[in-house]
């Protein structure tokens, strides 16, 4: 079985297969690996490749999986048409700015449309009793911000992106 | 009176999270009964589920529930409680709450309400401990009023100042400010973090100490004119004025010092008539000159660290002292043994300027057995973090004969701690424990702010193997047949839900 | 050499469950790369998780893998590791296996294969210990080879007499014998049960001695010449001459016999030149008398209360006397401070006459958080116990300031651990620390025995809470449409069951 | 919702209805209790009797639910024909002794149709390294045991039964 997944910008082909007993045979790239494989419940499961333990914990939403091996955390993505478009428009300049936490706007400090540096504070934002100053990632204009002091936001809210026209 | 024999039958602990569990563990060795309140949000809390007996005191708003003096009564005086324990945070150190508790003859478990009251106002307790000769900072003693004062005062100082909530703690409120150009906006962000998290504005202005060590004294006193000293802790390291990692002994302080930080914080502790646990906070400047910072007139986050070298339960002392029973022990047998760290695993996103990170915790694996390991937890797998308070998870502490093997506990423990879920701090302490200036104990306060400067080598070590663990998951879900909804831990949850809504809806 | 620095790189254990487990803890927090093995039965074991190798080195049957020297040595030689911990049980004691680790050149981390020789021939070291001036209880020095000798030299001691395995331990192999008519079963009985745990049917007889306590003492010995000893563990409450509940100090000595106990131990350790950890184990009788038993080469299963009193973790030096470093500490640096309980939480089910409870744990709660609970565990939710091992599964141990304290932390601590799915002593431990004969520190080894003929209060208390429970389940399933194939933790093994065979079948 | 349970011979009927919000009425026999519920997971919720907490996990097989409350446990099985009929069965005097866990079987000591005393040893089943004496429930007559030494037995696997005649 063959896959296609993404880390950050980069792009890694896969190749299952299983193999005797427990045994299954990864091909990532152009290495292959031996492991064997025993599930403690569908998304834990311990590998063994050649006597090195991982001990897996991942869960899959849409295209998105979540693993955390030894307790180290990666995301990864599995390649779609759609991914792709996505990142066609980060190449276009545009990053968007989303809340991971549920809150509430206590100060917008810039306006639509205005200029911002990269770092620049564009909202404070108040969660768990704590004022977060949400900055600009990446230099350039301010767009799609329609938030206004008192509102609330869910988690994974869109708050504004920022434009950056040299690209 | 004797110190063995009853204290109290029932007691109510007005607070949630880590600290209403601590307490409850410690009545429930006690022979006592806990009886726990809990907002909408706590329904199914961890300090519920351990409790004997407990009350929904309102909504999730803290102003609703954990803050409504009201409906704490009310619920202590519907179970029967004799006492009230207050934890941290909260009314823990709202004197109109522990008057109130004396009116309706229940016991506060914590001081008086004027000695709580005289350390509660910042300025007003600076000028009482000056009196009584305790060396405290150069700065205002009342609350700023006019914008016109704070930037005469802070120029008078000298730069760097800080601005402090009159009525603060834990870092809310409080500002640094470097050049006199950024004095008024900080004072401003300051006014408003100190209104909306102690519903006080007032704010006051100090000099700001280089290279300082934040280090704080231990005192019990109890009603029969004992007050002793349980050692300090350095407090340190900190991100954002907020503790993050705590430790005992201070791998600054030296033994002369120590004894007269001390000394000098009894000698706090009875000007004011204090009673019950308190800590005496000092800021040490880089020649181990120490200043009164302020008094925390109720039980700290980071106690267990002395608890853990004294082998002194501060909370069981408490509740003694509360029922007038005497200290068990004098100041001559109070003897710490090795030392002892703590890590505050709050849920926030190291990755992501530490945002908070509230959610359903979907697995979770805390380190466990082995000598000097304790997890002063407040939650649990299957629990949905609320977002309605303090992100505090849980507190990571290790023991160990010196300071080195302290350190190796708590890297093994942190090693073994996996959320899944939501973020949390854990990663961030990987990095701290590991650092050589936090091994060598060669730090102060600024150390947070210089290890963010630095750069963090991206992880790319186990990336295949994550790919792999994609590919395998990928391949076993397509093959089997399982798909998401009834195949992960996740679905019960998502059950719940469903059942939730059932039960609402009938 | 310096006690400081590199002891081993990697380190091979060759046990499972939760002393491998420990182990594992152990290493990592010195820097040693742990090294678990398995067997078939123990894929996902706790032991195997935690680790950072595991090797699989065959079949479930102990004697085709934990006690497989072939297997284990060559997983050893593959994987690099310098040195074997063997924990206890298994290997432990097997001096061919130690011999086998000399000739191959890896440090087995215990007594050399000559003192363990010795002291495992239970009759041989009597004899040894009786010329070297310890006290021995009267019996015989051989084993018994001849039925007509039994009965001769029974009679001779008077009843009640021990038959005891010589390759003996763990009460297995172990009979009293109260009358001469039930001599021949109980011989009989104890010869088949120490061929089939020691595959070695020797059997001694020794007098039995009345109201007896079984109190041990740890040693520890370096290759620098030093012996010391850390204080004794009271061992008498056993069930079936099975350890259950340790404790440390022990209720029962004074000052004055402890030190005797304790010089006589190291004068036993040093009679066969003794090296690394070991316990001499007494019987001492209702006078105070003490008789040497035997002497355990290797960690004992209770040798947490006696680092939870000293602060010395057992393990590590262990690793760092197998290294060839001198000990840390002197016997004057050893200070016993406070009180430290053990119970052995076991797959057993006290309410049917402990027959063993293997299978899946669906649901567990540990203890945790507060000051002095420590849990040296060995499963974990969702891990099927085999039904192929000794059914310990975990190890609670708590502290105190006195006996009390330690009292009160467990219980307490008991009743916030929850095992759903198997069946386990937590009731039974819950009974025994309750009961004023052990609060009281009055008991010796027929305590458990008493109790076992005291009638159970039969618990109606939360009948009809429990009633409440199913007929809400009932309701909540018939309304919302859940039925327990999808609705359970449980229903997620099942699916793995799928995964499983899918795997397995592909 | 009207439901009947038993617990070892007593029997016991319950109303269950629900209230506003998580309240929910239960009636047990003639006493009546307000609770609230709150759901952790589908086997897993707490009770909340006049601020009594009770935490509960609660598993069903087939007609017999596993409680534990607050950590104590209780068999409770819901009343059926077939329970009836095996209540009957009981009463005429066979008691039939099962096995907990799986194990083997090291003797048999007794032979089929032999009368025993209570108490009295009828097997020894070897199980987790530890030897094991099956005892007789009564006093009575054994039967149906065809076990030799070296079978396995699985877990709740029938080992014998003991009919008492007197009854």
């Amino acid at each position: 079985m063959d896959f296609s997944f993404s880390v950050g910008d980069r792009e890694y082909k896969l190749k299952v297969k299983k193999m005797e007993g427990n045994g299954i045979l990864v091909t990532v790239g152009k290495k292959k690996f031996h492991a064997t494989v025993d599930f403690i419940c569908p998304d834990e499961f311990i590998m063994n490749i050649n006597g090195r333990v991982y001990d897996v914990i991942i869960n899959a939403e849409n295209h998105s999986y979540s693993v955390c091996i030894n307790g180290k955390f990666f995301e990864i993505e599995k390649k779609t048409a759609l991914q792709l478009l996505g990142t066609a428009e980060e190449k276009s300049g545009r990053k968007e700015v989303k809340t991971s936490m549920p809150g509430r706007i206590v100060e917008v400090l810039v306006e639509e449309g205005d200029r911002v540096k990269k770092g620049q504070p564009v909202l404070v934002l108040e969660a768990m009793k704590m004022q977060n100053e949400i900055k600009a990632p990446q230099p350039g204009k301010v767009t799609e911000l329609s938030l206004n002091p008192g509102d609330s936001v869910e988690a994974n809210a869109h708050l504004f992106a920022v434009v950056n026209e040299m690209t | 009176m004797d110190n063995k024999g009853k204290t109290f039958s029932k007691i109510l602990i007005s607070n949630r999270g880590e600290i209403a569990v601590r307490i409850i563990r410690a009545c429930r060795e006690m022979g006592i009964k806990p009886v726990a309140v809990f907002s909408e949000a706590d329904r199914t809390a961890l300090h519920v589920r351990l409790s004997e007996e407990a009350y929904c005191i309102g909504k999730a708003k803290p102003v609703e529930s954990y803050l409504n003096v009201d409906a704490v009564i009310e619920a202590a005086k519907k179970s029967g409680a004799e006492a009230i324990h207050p934890g941290y945070g909260f009314l823990a150190e709202n004197s109109d709450f522990v008057s109130r508790c004396e009116k309706e003859g229940l016991v506060f478990i914590g001081p008086g309400s004027k000695a709580m009251d005289l350390m509660g106002r910042k300025t007003k307790s600076r000028a009482i401990m000056a009196e009584a000769g305790v060396p405290i900072i150069p700065g205002t003693v009342e609350p700023i009023t006019r914008k016109e004062d704070l930037v005469s005062v802070a120029v008078k100082l000298g730069f760097p100042v800080l601005l402090k909530a009159s009525s603060g703690g834990g870092g809310k409120g409080l500002r640094r400010v470097d050049h006199k150009n950024e004095l008024l906006s900080a004072f401003n962000l300051a006014c408003s973090e100190a209104e909306s998290s102690f519903d006080d504005a007032s704010v006051y202005i100090e000099k700001y100490i280089e290279e300082p060590h934040h280090i704080e004294i231990q005192i019990l006193a109890d009603h029969h004119g004992n007050t002793v000293y349980l050692g300090e802790r350095e407090c340190s390291i900190q991100r954002r004025y907020q503790k993050v990692v705590e430790e005992t002994p201070s791998p600054f302080l030296d033994e002369e010092t120590r004894f007269h930080m001390g000394e000098i914080a009894v000698k706090a502790a009875q000007a004011v008539n204090y009673r019950n646990a308190g800590t005496v906070e000092f800021v040490v400047d880089k020649d181990k000159h120490f200043y009164f910072l302020e008094m925390n007139t109720r039980l700290q986050v980071e106690h267990p660290v002395t608890e853990m070298v004294t082998g002194i339960d501060l909370v069981k002392s408490q509740i003694e002292i509360a029922a007038g029973k005497p200290l068990r022990f004098g100041q001559k047998d109070i003897q710490a043994k090795g030392h002892a760290i703590e890590c505050r695993i709050y849920a926030e996103d190291p990755d992501n300027q530490f945002m908070p990170s509230p959610g359903k915790i979907i697995h979770m694996r805390t380190p466990s057995g082995g000598l000097g390991i304790r997890n002063d937890n407040g939650v649990y797998e299957g629990f949905t973090v609320p977002m309605d308070y303090d992100p505090l998870l849980s507190k990571l502490i290790t023991w160990g004969n010196t300071r080195t093997e302290a350190i190796q506990r708590m890297q093994r423990a942190l090693s073994e701690y996996q959320v899944y879920g939501i973020k949390t701090t854990i990663p961030f302490f990987k990095r701290i424990l590991s650092h050589p200036d936090f091994c060598q104990g060669n730090y102060n306060t600024h150390f947070i702010a210089d290890l963010e400067k630095e750069k963090i080598k991206k992880e790319r070590d186990d990336l295949e193997v994550a790919l792999m663990a994609a590919g395998i998951r990928t391949y076993q879900e397509s093959r089997s047949g399982l798909n998401r909804r009834s195949g992960t831990k996740d679905s019960n949850w998502k059950i719940q839900g469903r059942i939730k809504n059932f039960m609402n809806r009938l």
